[in-house]
């Protein structure tokens, strides 16, 4: 597999070339491309190391979602000016050295694996089975560190909280001020039809196929929030306002019902997160369907930003 | 039957990465944006097609030929209405090298 | 013939990634809007080659995710990028 | 498995320019997305350990994946409210940098680092 390792070589040149381009570039904006770039190649990356999982999410969240909130950052910003400023050079040099350092230190680490390598992989797929899934990283998702998986949702809910939250007063419950596409443009316009349902359809496939292969509630939820997005930036739909009812369910649905399966367990299954023998393939399906209307809906309002006053329409 | 099967998944891989070859030069030498833009969608879709041709023969039954084929036709798709984007994007901030 | 696969494989993605490293390199931003399209292209081809040469299907879908958030990303490029007249953005 | 090295150090480096970048830049916006690139190396040393499994039947640990995809959805989250704070520090005062203006000299050519 002499050729594998060559590709290997130049993927990780290539991805170290354009993780130095998003610090050398010369204003935010550009910096912002080339990290979009930089998401959507290390899902290549992650397919290298056989997790095909990651990779998916990867492209999904790192390139596509990061991508659009970063670049959205960017282009607001900068109309604040901007002059760049470095460190001082002995500022950069003393950071430089410590970089390395840490840079050599975790590569010492990683690279000398221990005697014994410790892993959870046999225990997992030995149990699997029970769950009636065949995809082990949803496995591990859902059923041995639900709570995690469970937080994890929470957590997407406290950052559009604490992002809401810094809207000036008058603005609670206006609309995010996402950035719409300036110029009305009749090809954005076809895209945003043709696209989305094209998107959905990407969406439930991989959220049904999560529970025997990679794939999963994430993914499909981050395709659907996407798919939202830009319809939106198309100016095809208006963004709702966060007080809207229906936002406010779909927010929470996902968590919602997790959390109700989750303590039905304490009865059914003597646990808590548990679930019943021989009914677990069905509840997970359920609560991944209820995850993923959450996930289309979390990262759409993330990557639109705090609401503002109603004047941009 | 079946060296004719392999030798038409061999072409069609070595054209079509030539093809890919092709857009990156062009890429590199064409003079402006617009040329180059111009070069990698159009030659780089041509050598997904091909790509995507040489390798339905080597995936099992019909199902797993479609799903190239749809991934192909989805890239077609998208690619040629972002390119129209980027080349409106372009040519409203006008010329430029 | 896998290891045919795998060198078509690596041989489109020497060529993107020589693309990318220049779109990346060019002094003017209007470049860089192609480097989602180069991504969307050569890497869904680089990843169809890699799932069939090396057998695992699953990567197919990463291409086909790849693909859709390569026009997404392009979309955010496009939206962003400054007109040369009402931007204040340095050359 | 010879390529498990590679991404290690690849990581490795990911996570040292994270860090300079982090360190060196006073704009908060290139601060997150150092803090991003820091936070993708540390992922990547996590695939780099899952994948070790592969010497024996597995094709990588499930687990550290796992985690990993948690990782991924809680740094957009993370990064989400970053790039709101940063827009309101903007609104509110005005600069978009965290720079005191003695110790900085202005960048002359733009991008030689």
């Amino acid at each position: 597999m002499t050729i594998l390792l060559f590709t290997d070589v130049c993927l990780v040149l290539l991805v170290l070339t354009i993780g130095a381009s998003i610090v050398r570039a010369r204003d935010a904006f550009e910096a912002a491309i080339a990290f979009a770039i930089y998401g959507l190649l290390l899902a290549i990356v992650w397919v290298r190391l056989a997790a095909i999982d990651v990779a998916l999410t990867e492209a999904a969240i790192g390139g596509g979602m990061t991508g659009m909130l970063l670049l959205g950052a960017a282009a607001r910003l900068r109309l604040a000016g901007d002059d760049h400023i470095r460190a001082s050079l002995r500022v950069r040099l003393a950071a430089g050295i410590l970089s390395a350092l840490v840079a050599a230190g975790v590569a010492g680490a990683v690279l000398l694996p221990p005697e014994v390598i410790p892993t959870l992989a046999p225990k997992v797929m030995e149990n699997l089975a029970s769950s009636g899934l065949g995809n082990p990283v949803a496995g591990v998702l859902f059923v041995y560190r639900a709570l995690d998986t469970l937080l994890e949702k929470v957590v997407l809910l406290l950052a559009l909280l604490g992002v809401w939250s810094l809207a000036p007063d008058g603005a609670w419950n206006g609309r995010p001020a996402i950035r719409l596409y300036a110029r009305l443009n009749g090809t954005l316009t076809f895209l945003a039809q043709l696209l989305p349902p094209i998107g959905i359809v990407v969406a439930i496939y991989m959220c049904w196929i999560g529970a025997k292969a990679p794939g999963g509630a994430f993914q499909g939820g981050t395709i659907l929030a996407a798919m939202w997005l830009l319809v939106i930036v198309a100016g095809l739909e208006s963004i709702p306002s966060i007080g809207g009812t229906w936002l406010r369910i779909m927010l929470v649905i996902g968590p919602v019902i997790f959390l109700a399966i989750g303590t039905a367990g304490i009865v059914l299954a003597n646990a808590f997160l548990a679930y019943p023998a021989g009914y677990a393939k069905p509840l997970i399906v359920a609560i991944e369907v209820a995850l993923t209307l959450s996930i289309a809906a979390a990262p759409g309002m993330l990557a639109a930003g705090p609401p503002q006053q109603e004047q941009r329409q | 039957m079946r060296l004719g099967l392999e030798l038409f998944t061999f072409f069609s891989l070595s054209a079509g990465a030539l093809f890919f070859l092709a857009g990156t030069i062009g890429l590199i030498r064409f003079p402006d944006a617009l040329t180059r833009l111009h070069a990698i969608t159009k030659v780089d879709n041509l050598g997904l097609g091909l790509v995507v041709l040489g390798l339905v023969t080597r995936t099992d039954g019909a199902v797993g030929a479609l799903r190239l084929v749809t991934i192909w036709l989805l890239v077609q798709l998208s690619s040629a209405i972002v390119t129209q984007l980027v080349a409106g994007a372009l040519s409203q901030q006008g010329p430029h090298r | 013939m896998n290891s045919v696969l795998l060198g078509v494989a690596s041989f489109i993605f020497l060529t993107v990634a020589l693309g990318l490293i220049v779109v990346i390199r060019r002094p003017a931003g209007v470049d860089r809007l192609m480097a989602a399209q180069l991504l969307g292209t050569g890497g869904v081809a680089v990843l169809l080659l890699l799932a069939v040469g090396t057998e695992s299907p699953a990567t197919e879908d990463v291409a086909l995710i790849l693909a859709l958030f390569a026009a997404f990303a392009a979309v955010a490029f496009v939206r962003d990028t400054p007109l040369s007249g009402n931007s204040g953005r340095s050359r | 498995m010879n390529a498990l090295p590679l991404f290690a150090s690849c990581a490795a480096m990911l996570m040292g320019l994270g860090l300079y970048a982090l360190i060196t830049d006073p704009e908060p916006l290139r601060k997150i997305l150092a803090f991003n690139l820091l936070g993708s190396g540390v992922f990547l040393a996590f695939g780099v350990i899952s994948r070790r499994v592969a010497a024996t039947e597995f094709e990588g640990d499930p687990v550290p994946q796992a985690m990993t995809i948690t990782a991924i959805v809680v740094a957009f989250a993370a990064t989400a409210m970053a790039v709101a704070l940063v827009s309101r520090l903007v609104e509110a005062g005005g600069r978009a940098t965290v720079a005191s203006e003695a110790s900085e000299e202005p960048d002359a050519d733009g991008g030689a680092s």
